[in-house]
């Protein structure tokens, strides 16, 4: 297939449809919405056979994946903010019964105030529901990504759901180039889903059960040894989709001029490609910077993390959430991670970008000399509207 | 710090008795706990509730494996549950039956007591045949074979808690208290 | 085998936790017998979920899929889904949800499936309060009920609102099928739903499941009660096809409605002026039956 | 029934197979029906009402209570037209 100039939205429609996904469904949110306007495109032409229920609310898409997802049929379903919200209930359900349920997320920011713009509390919060999370970079990296979850969560070793989270408007209405496997590509690289322990009619099969507090441990307990289980199972369905279509993105942690670097900034979703552009210029200067973007969000790469700990001194994570309390989550998540590394680094906290304000580069440059300086306090609020600033 | 196991079925009083016991035991300036095994709530289903009583703040809140007093409220449940695990040896056996302790079908050694508790309910009028309200008797009995809480300390907390039949409830106590049989070590 | 008015393969087991007497099971039992055996049952947190046994055991011969409380409608709209695209040929989807979990909680996921119109079956067995969690009123609960949250005082005189009634918010949205059946009546029972079974579209059963624990009556009474439920016009057994209602069944007349409430606990309060206000609810909501039914 | 103790024993998936009649119910009831063959008429009244399906229908079509299920509730007992079944007490 040829390269097409198109959105993040319709990156992850693509996939769906690469997929052959049997069940959809969805209910409409902005900024979401032209995922599954596309999907009904697909599927109203005839081009991607699939039983698309339109549903009354983003509780009920989860349920009708859910159940659909139970007895075996691959599903696909997209959602924003509020949405994924009021799906949080169910999420854990997903993950409970291992339904490998593909999600789009297009991330944005939670009300009140009601704000349409990306940021990533809505996912974030997300992160104790036994999904796994990526977030991507580019919609090039959204549509590989999203074909590559459906192989990762339906792999016998994990058959645990995903969700690939895409920043609002900078990629979910943002067209770029993307190149477009072609059906061939995505049908070799992604067989038809093998279902096992499913609801069969007619059989004494009861998915979900209930259970007392004499095994219901060692079940949440085969989640996360399932979880265990994802990078090395990610890597590998990424070097088998490398092989077809030749790309790679990097696994759990791509680093970028990190390897002599003093400072390290961790960024997740678009405000990486503007990092990067402040590395470079940076590096120009003969600062040594450099960049490691937190793709995969759940599980966490630990292993990674303790790698760039082990080189790097100081180490900044920008948050584009927060979630109550002092320090984001994804720097507490990093922090926590990098606690028994053998050097421990000095950590900072930013947190910017909230309700989809712009993360421009000299605000990206404040937090490298943040870094670089070793100066300001453990949290800081960049770009924040403060009178001291404005005066 | 003694620990009581209540072993009963839905709809028989079990885990009011845990915690009647529990109130009786703070009348007399005891500090007490008392919890339901939380299992399914069905009418007729086995349901299991314990009490903790020490003269002390509690520091443990755990279910109860080794108790030193276990209380049967329903003899049915003798042939299902193993309703004796987990009892001290140097525990006591409260059973409401008819019946004597070798009859009963169970291999505890040590202390073992009696009493029609279902039959002094239903004389005084307390829950149907199918259904016996058996606690309020029960605990009568338990007075005054376990040391622990007095008589009018259950009375009292009869009296405080039970929603209806306060007298007749009372009554139960009264009359299990005194028609309780007590039965030395078996020595078989 | 002697002369059975009701199928008699059984397509659960027994084994099951629910209290002696219980209608839901009944409703289940009754239910599977009209469904036969290629199904799968989608069950929220309800009675059921408990009744069905915890892992690994399960009550049903036939599929069965615990799902989130509020949720049976999208449920079946998900299994209807999956079957016709993986191509299961004859397999009926099934909800089987609670009065609460319909009403109330789910009455936003059942409207949903019944405007997609999907081609399952849902049954609402209706004990009339949370029994599973201990006799709560729901917003089935009769008028006048007792429940463990409208208790009876000198002031407070069981449930305020009148019981919501559900096949007219189902017959709003014209489903292919919908009718009340009654454990009480088994023949009857069946037959509707072998009737619905051989219909395409959305189908909805309300059916009364007599709840000895929850409506305060000795436990061998509950078929005695269910039939009395009927016999007063309290739950008239009638069906709605592409929009005609049908009564299917009507005495001559039908008896007070004093002999259904003394028969049970959680209206043992109800002082003679209450009644008769019952007494006028339930005529008035019979009438308009009549009247629904005199539509062509 | 296989024991499941330890999480090896589990599925990877909680999804449960085993048929619920492994579970004996009998310990429920305080009461047992009784049935005197020789005024059932075999119309089958108590099998179709049974909640806990714990009557069977034998070869001549005379009722058989399932003694390890039924938890006593009496309805067979209740609608049993010819009065043929009497609820006894327990034990």
């Amino acid at each position: 297939m040829p390269v097409q100039v198109i959105s993040g939205n319709y990156a992850q429609a693509y996939a769906a449809k690469l997929a052959r996904v049997q069940v959809i469904s969805a209910y409409p949110i902005t900024p979401q919405t032209t995922i599954v306007e596309k999907l009904a495109d697909f599927v109203a032409s005839g081009e991607l056979q699939a039983e698309y229920i339109k549903v009354e609310s983003e509780h009920s898409a989860m349920q009708v994946c859910i159940s659909a997802a139970g007895m075996g049929a691959r599903t696909y379903t997209a959602s924003s903010s509020q949405g994924l919200l009021l799906m949080h209930e169910l999420l854990h359900w997903a993950s409970g019964i291992r339904a490998p349920i593909v999600m789009g997320v297009a991330n944005r920011a939670i009300a009140p105030p009601l704000s349409i713009w990306t940021d990533h509390s809505d996912t974030i919060a997300q992160r104790d529901t036994g999904w796994i999370q990526y977030y991507a970079e580019s919609n090039q990296e959204v549509l590989d990504t999203a074909l590559m979850a459906f192989r990762l969560a339906e792999h016998e070793d994990v058959r645990l759901p995903a969700m690939i989270a895409e920043d609002a408007f900078y990629l979910s209405h943002t067209v770029e180039p993307v190149d477009v496997p072609s059906q061939e590509e995505a049908d070799a690289f992604l067989p038809p889903r093998k279902a096992r322990d499913i609801v069969r009619p007619g059989e004494a099969t009861r998915l979900g059960s209930y259970i007392g507090p004499d095994l219901y441990m060692e079940f949440r307990y085969k989640v996360a040894r399932a979880m265990e289980r994802v990078p090395a199972t990610m890597a590998a369905v990424e070097h088998e989709y490398e092989r077809i279509t030749g790309r790679n993105h990097g696994g759990p942690l791509p680093l970028y001029r990190a390897d002599d670097a003093d400072a390290v900034l961790v960024t997740m979703g678009t405000a990486t490609t503007t990092a990067r552009s402040v590395v470079d210029a940076l590096r120009a200067r003969g600062e040594k910077v450099g960049l490691a973007k937190l793709r995969v969000f759940r599980p966490l790469p630990v292993h990674e993390l303790r790698e760039l700990a082990r080189t790097v001194d100081r180490i900044g994570v920008l948050d584009r959430s927060y979630t109550g309390g002092l320090v984001g989550a994804a720097y507490s998540e990093v922090a926590g991670a990098m606690y028994h590394a053998r050097e421990r680094p000095m950590l900072q906290n930013f947190i910017a970008g909230l309700g989809g304000r712009d993360i421009t580069p000299p605000m990206v440059e404040q937090m490298y000399r943040r870094l670089i300086g070793a100066g300001g306090s453990e949290v800081e609020w960049i770009g924040l509207k403060e009178r001291k600033e404005v005066a | 710090m003694i620990e009581i196991r209540f072993h009963g079925r839905g709809g028989q009083g079990t885990v009011i008795a845990s915690e009647l016991l529990a109130q009786a035991a703070f009348i007399e300036g005891k500090t007490p706990q008392s919890f339901p095994f939380f299992g399914v709530e069905r009418r007729g289903a086995p349901v299991t509730a314990f009490t903790r009583i020490d003269d002390k703040p509690i520091q443990v809140r755990t279910s109860i494996m080794t108790p030193d007093i276990v209380v049967v409220l329903d003899p049915g449940l003798l042939r299902t549950i193993n309703v004796t695990a987990g009892l001290k040896p140097t525990g006591l056996l409260l059973v409401n039956t008819d019946l004597p302790p070798d009859r009963l079908g169970i291999d505890f050694m040590g202390r073992v007591a009696t009493v029609d508790a279902t039959g002094i309910a239903l004389a005084h009028g307390l829950g149907s045949r199918a259904t016996p309200i058996v606690n309020t008797a029960i605990l009568g009995a338990f007075a005054r074979v376990s040391g622990l809480v007095g008589l009018p300390s259950v009375l009292e907390a009869i009296a405080k808690f039970v929603p209806a039949k306060k007298d007749a409830n009372r009554a139960a106590a009264e009359d299990a208290f005194d028609h309780v049989t007590q039965f030395e070590v078996i020595v078989r | 085998m002697a002369r059975l008015t009701i199928p008699y393969e059984e397509y659960m087991r027994s084994g099951h936790a629910a209290c002696p007497g219980c209608g839901a099971t009944l409703a289940m039992r009754y239910l599977l017998k009209g469904i036969g055996r290629d199904a799968i049952v989608s069950i929220p947190a309800c009675c059921w979920t408990v009744i069905g046994t915890p892992f690994p055991t399960t009550v049903l011969n036939v599929g069965m899929m615990d799902s989130a409380f509020e949720a049976t409608g999208a449920s079946i709209s998900g299994l209807r889904a999956a079957a016709d695209a993986l191509k299961l040929e004859g397999v009926t989807i099934v909800g089987f949800a609670g009065d609460g979990g319909t009403v109330d909680i789910g009455l936003q996921a059942l409207s949903g499936m019944l405007e997609r119109r999907t081609d399952a079956i849902y049954v609402m067995y209706d004990n009339e309060a949370y029994m599973n969690t201990g006799v709560q009123r729901s917003g089935s609960t009769p008028r006048g009920a007792r429940t463990s949250t409208t208790p009876i005082t000198e002031f407070s005189r069981g449930k305020v609102e009148r019981k919501k009634d559900i096949m007219a918010i189902v017959a709003a949205h014209e489903p292919a099928y919908a009718a009340t059946v009654n454990v009480a009546f088994p023949e009857e029972f069946v037959k509707k739903v072998q009737k619905a079974k051989g219909i395409h579209g959305p189908r909805f059963f309300h059916a009364l499941a007599p709840c000895p624990p929850g409506w305060g009556y000795s436990p061998e009474k509950s078929i005695e009660i269910g039939r009395l439920a009927t016999d007063t016009n309290a739950f008239p057994l009638y069906e709605i096809e592409d929009g005609k209602y049908r009564i299917t069944r009507k005495l001559g007349r039908a008896k007070p409605i004093e002999e259904y409430l003394k028969a049970q606990g959680r209206f043992g309060h109800l002082r003679p002026d209450e009644v008769a206000s019952i007494q006028e609810e339930v005529d008035a909501r019979w009438k308009r039956l009549l009247q629904l039914e005199a539509l062509d | 029934m296989t024991s499941y103790e330890t999480v090896e024993d589990l599925p990877e998936v909680c999804i449960a197979t085993e048929p619920s009649d492994q579970i004996e119910t009998a310990s429920w009831r305080t009461m047992r029906p009784v049935i005197r063959l020789e005024a059932c008429t075999k119309c089958n009244v108590c099998w179709k009402f049974c909640p806990d399906i714990a009557i069977a229908i034998n070869e001549e079509g005379y009722p058989v209570v399932l003694l390890d299920y039924c938890k006593g509730c009496g309805i067979c007992a209740e609608e049993c037209k010819p009065r043929a079944i009497d609820m006894v007490k327990e034990g």
